[in-house]
């Protein structure tokens, strides 16, 4: 028995041992996932528990290190893991940008105290981060930013305001693009500073969008004062942080479903039980040519992705594609949710009702218009294909 | 018939332009979006509606109405859609007195004056299917006294929660999908039996669910002959679709102006974002596909003026484009207000979420490039 | 009876004596379209005696002015001449740039000596005019040209080339932009010459397209000597009366289709007949559904040429809308065509063959890629709408 | 599998990628279009495939081949396609090679060693409708002697003036249209009866119209069994399709490549016109599309190598994708040149040419998209 075969066989025992039976039905909706912090509202026991059991073994983060709160297993080990949980159809234990976004630059950009500090307490679900990136009015030219933090000695005197920020209401701490210097040009005066949603002058205002939910915030900044220590990197440079997490971000969306995780059904599949065959075809020819066109790019933009995958691992890549991703995942994304209210005809249209359910196709719909402004527009990304990959002159 | 409108129309447009704008604007959808409104849109806008002679737009002279046609029936429905304005214009003034018209000389003498003094109002309880198929009526009349017994369920009623009379199609023989042996007929939403419960939709307007168990209509309730009434729902539904895609050009001309002038006074990368090529070229190609749907919609409206054979087939054609440019209009709309579009405090919003019930409502684009081609013979 | 009615049983009558048969046939190509021209090849007597009468009586320009050769015709009148020339499926007498684009710029700038030598030979097909605009490496930047004519006092001194003069090979006299301010900026310094291609020093070199036709030159000035009086309009005026005829020949463009005239079968019916239907409708259906979507878009298209020309006959029309139809159209016109290779399948990839018409559908179908580029390409049109309708803000 | 090229696939593509870059480069299609080249590909540039090993890339050891597989098979015809390579690569490489696999040992031994060597040509004359439909074959094979007699007519017959035997689908039973009845024949050209007839077309590459007359084959011409030829010719289309994916893949990224470099380099209003945002996006767009139909193609490819059951279902995909692509890159192409990509001086006319044929043969985007919707049960 190899250690890879010995390894499977424990985390299978364990995960056989220690999730619980409600941590393995699907989720039903956006409720059902967990986002860990201070003011956690778990919705069961099972939950709770399934939680605090990953997040002591470090299986939140399984590749980060271990002396940081994560798991310390190699990638095939990691590997094995994902596909033991799979099996069991387990559920992820927690949804954290602290995991997807915070940690992956602090590991790289940190010092070792910030490192220490916070990488366990995001492993282990205790602290939620929010990201404070755009600002009112700058939209896509993130580099414009204003909020400001006047270095006072000892700590910033933060200013300003944030826009976007996904569920400031409820994070506990921030990682927030400041600007340092004035002085310097646009993308140099531009600092990284974590701080506490606590700390005295920081108030949220919840956004509501046009799917009903508000899922972002406008953040306000008066005053607030930061600890030196809390800056990440060097002063000056958080620029270079900003487009490092930016590609994480921008490869999550873009591979990603805005329904909320699992596995989900073809458009195809929808469309045959809703509308049903006729000869062997869908009844309705036009939309069945749509379907196919859809399902041909689907496809194709999946194996692009493996390929890509596959690529940076062998390091054939020609790298740069991740805004072809985000481009690409994005549209077609908005294009299945069209395609789903076509099929759904005027059911598709409910609003509200008695019905678990009743609504979800909707705003899914109108919440999928926003991937392809969200972490960088489309366009942003066609820009940055045309300049970085293609190598086209500017204007 | 010059593709152009008269000067009468002209007249028309400027005045339900002004009317809409300054009694039924968009803030007053949001009005009653915010109130969960019960019936979705304003009882004193539909009396001033009545004023002006709009409810009566397709109603004959003889019988109180302005008579003025579909072309400004659908002007009146174009400016409808440029401000958003709710009210049960299509329902009672288009589909209701559509059908009336093709009711006995009694049943024209008792309702079409009180759809012209908006003093009554109607609902088409017909669809049954989520994607629209005339044909497809499963509830059934079967005969009970001096009339029929109906029962059945219709998913989709547009003001069905706000009628004073529902027409129902029900089925008095064939089976589902036969176009013979569809029958209309005027029913009371306060018989017994009725169940009229209102919808929450996507875009707020007033919509119901109607489910009839065991309702006793007479024989005199009959609109048209029974088992014709197939071909009174298609020229029902084709006066309305043409008159959707009036209204679906009106909101494509405003998302598309909000853009234009978004684009005008947005800063970005400190230029103003109008001034980038890639957004000057999309919309000026959605410049063109508003045109396009425009003369689409025009020639529809005119070919029902005219009664012509062609009718049916404009009348998809303008349904048809207007419906895609819609869904291009507004996504386009949301897609380069960047953030802001996305949030409920803007209102391009509202015209994505009305663009796509429009689009749902009576057969969506691939519904009615199938019924082209198959007019075509393809 | 109405003078109108009178008119049209004249004209009636004077069509049935006068066309000959084989004029009322339909035009099976390229080689049946009359250019006239100093040295026209008539394809047959009919041909000539065709032009000569039509020509005599000013019909084949039958609104211009009866003093420079025209029929002085009302536009009702003419538009009776129409109806009577389709009744008779009379074709066409004469084909001409004079006509389409030269008469019109010279009825609004031309002085009266130049209106008497010219329009009257434009009337009766004596001369074959040819258009100097584009130049080698100019493209879509038309104003960026470069060909000089020098005052030399009682005349100009040309010198330079034209690149895409649409049959100069055969043309008798060019209507040409030059530069005769070269200190002026880039579009005050042009004017517009009108001069013999018989002039010592022009030469014409064909070029040939991937369609395998040569419809266009290249074309040189080596010390040309034009008369002064020679220039249309005012020295230095010549953008004004470029944009004219530009626009002229957009609307051209977009209207027309490239097959050469006549009543076009629909796209469907040709679908119809050669790839027959299934259960009533196309047994391919996902080229159905192509079909489908152009045909939607080609009638909305029509009946968006035929309102554009209502609005501005009433005086309601919004203008510039040229920049539309242009680009519209020679989009749908494209589109029909790569349908038109869809349907017909390996046989639409005939280059030559034994049969007639071998070989005119991929020709016609690549002929149609260049629509788009001619007469202002797509993207020059959206850069005009965005610019003139839409009153975008400059980059 | 991952879906990545191997070490080894690697290094067959930097080499196929030398050869057809030097030994046969887009001018040596423009020498053969011009000299009206009655096979319309050049001997000596096939001999030296042969000494590549390019020629038995699908031709197993045994028979002297190099066995290399489908993705090697695909890399080769993505080579040809980046310099417009004109070869009997398809038709007798793939083709030929696929459908042999499936004959006697006698006829294995015959001809795949040929194969190998370059020493045979193949060519497939199966399609009978000028838009592909693979079982509608009329042309008949009835009982004569010790074999059949052939008679009929193919329209599109890829080297067909160029082979030393065609392998001919025909009828032996059933109605058009039917999957079963269809038997494939190994048919010398020369036979009394054959009349080959070749065509020229747009792209300028050999293809026959192949007309049989009473022509006499011996029971032991007949490739797999007799009725059974559909099967065999599934398979021999797919790895056609497969390649000819690949070749519009490499054809694609050529017409992108050349219209990038243009955007680079000229100028307009002062400007490169690469620095036009519109331009750009479009560019942009086209790059992602390239890359989308590169890994439709690879899948596809790998799917053959795998022998799964999928094989086909991805075949139609990447033949879909890939045509798609071509026509966009090469129309793209060509509108981003202007008025000099509509030059026949200049290349890239001929890659939009070459794609459309490409795109025509063995199904279009539209045939391969049916085919994806039935896989998938819709």
């Amino acid at each position: 028995m190899s250690d890879l075969d010995a390894f499977r066989a424990e985390t299978r025992a364990w995960l056989e041992a220690n999730c619980p039976a409600d941590m393995r039905e699907p989720i039903r909706g956006d409720d059902d996932v967990c986002w860990g912090g201070r003011n956690c509202q778990f919705k069961s026991e099972g939950q709770r528990l399934w939680l605090e059991r990953m997040g002591a073994k470090g299986w939140t983060v399984p590749e980060w290190p271990a002396e940081y709160g994560g798991g310390g297993l190699s990638r095939a080990e990691a590997r094995v893991l994902a596909e033991e949980m799979k099996r069991i159809k387990a559920r992820s234990p927690l949804s954290s940008f602290g995991i997807w976004m915070l940690g992956p630059a602090l590991l790289k950009y940190g010092n070792e105290a910030q490192k220490k500090e916070h990488l366990p307490r995001i492993a282990r679900g205790e602290i939620r981060w929010c990201q404070g990136y755009s600002e009112p009015g700058a939209g896509s030219d993130l580099a414009s930013l204003r909020t400001s933090a006047e270095d006072m000695g000892d700590h910033y005197l933060v200013n300003g305001s944030k826009v976007w920020t996904s569920y400031a209401d409820k994070a506990d701490w921030i990682f927030c693009l400041v600007r340092t210097d004035p002085a310097a040009p646009k993308h140099l005066g531009i600092s990284f500073l974590l701080f506490d949603m606590a700390s005295p002058g920081v108030s949220t205002s919840p956004i509501k969008l046009i799917s009903g939910s508000s899922p972002f915030c406008q953040t306000f900044f008066d005053n607030v004062k930061v600890p030196k220590e809390n800056l990440m990197g060097t002063a000056g440079k958080g620029w270079e942080i900003a487009k490092y997490l930016l590609t994480h971000e921008r490869d999550m969306i873009g591979g990603s479903d805005s329904t909320g995780g699992g596995q989900r059904d073809s458009v195809s599949n929808i469309a045959k039980r809703l509308i049903g065959l006729d000869a062997a075809i869908l009844a309705d020819t036009a939309l069945r040519t749509d379907i196919a066109r859809h399902e041909i790019n689907a496809l194709a933009f999946s194996l692009t992705m493996e390929r890509v995958m596959a690529e940076t691992k062998s390091g054939q890549g020609t790298g740069a594609l991740s805004s072809m991703l985000k481009y690409y995942g994005t549209e077609l994304n908005k294009e299945r949710m069209q395609l789903l209210m076509s099929i759904r005809g005027s059911d598709g249209l409910t609003w509200e009702g008695e019905e678990k359910g009743d609504g979800d196709l909707a705003r899914s719909w109108l919440r999928s218009r926003a991937n392809s402004i969200e972490g960088g527009t489309s366009e942003v990304q066609l820009n940055i294909i045309a300049k970085r990959v293609l190598d086209l002159p500017g204007a | 018939m010059p593709l152009i409108l008269t000067d009468d129309q002209l007249m028309i447009r400027d005045s339900a332009d002004g009317f809409f704008n300054s009694e039924a604007p968009v803030a007053q959808h949001r009005a009653l979006r915010d109130a969960a409104d019960p019936v979705g849109f304003n009882r004193d806008v539909w009396a001033k509606m009545a004023e002006m002679g709009f409810t009566g737009v397709l109603v004959p002279e003889a019988h109180g109405g302005a008579d003025m046609g579909h072309v400004a029936a659908g002007i009146i429905m174009e400016a409808m859609g440029k401000n958003l304005s709710a009210a049960p214009m299509l329902s009672t003034a288009v589909l209701g007195a559509t059908a009336l018209k093709h009711g006995t000389p009694e049943q024209q003498a008792k309702y079409l004056p009180l759809i012209a003094q908006g003093a009554h109002l109607l609902a088409l309880a017909a669809d049954e299917a989520a994607r629209h198929k005339p044909a497809h009526i499963a509830t059934t009349a079967t005969p009970s006294g001096n009339g029929f017994k109906l029962n059945g369920s219709k998913g989709f009623v547009l003001d069905g929660a706000a009628a004073d009379t529902l027409i129902v199609a029900a089925r008095t023989s064939g089976d589902t999908n036969d176009s013979a042996g569809i029958t209309l007929f005027l029913v009371n939403p306060k018989a017994d039996g009725v169940k009229i419960d209102r919808r929450s939709m996507v875009d707020s307007r007033g919509t119901a669910r109607v489910t009839l168990n065991d309702v006793q209509v007479d024989g005199a309730d009959v609109l048209g002959s029974v088992g014709e009434g197939h071909a009174i729902l298609e020229k029902v539904l084709d006066a309305g679709r043409a008159c959707l895609a009036a209204e679906m050009l009106g909101l494509s001309g405003t998302a598309f102006t909000m853009t234009v002038d978004y684009l005008k006074q947005r800063e970005q990368f400190g230029q103003k974002i109008g001034s980038f090529q890639a957004l000057q070229h999309r919309a000026a190609h959605l410049f063109c596909e508003v045109e396009l749907a425009r003369s689409a919609t025009l020639k529809a409206l005119q070919a029902l003026d005219e009664g012509s054979d062609r009718a049916p087939m404009y009348v998809s054609l303008a349904k048809a484009k207007a419906g895609e440019v819609a869904i291009l209009a507004t996504n386009e709309g949301v897609q380069m207000h960047g953030g802001i579009g996305m949030t409920d405090e803007y209102d391009i919003g509202f015209f994505m979420k009305r663009a796509r019930a429009a689009q749902e409502t009576f057969g969506d684009a691939a519904f009615h490039s199938d019924r082209i081609a198959r007019t075509l013979g393809y």
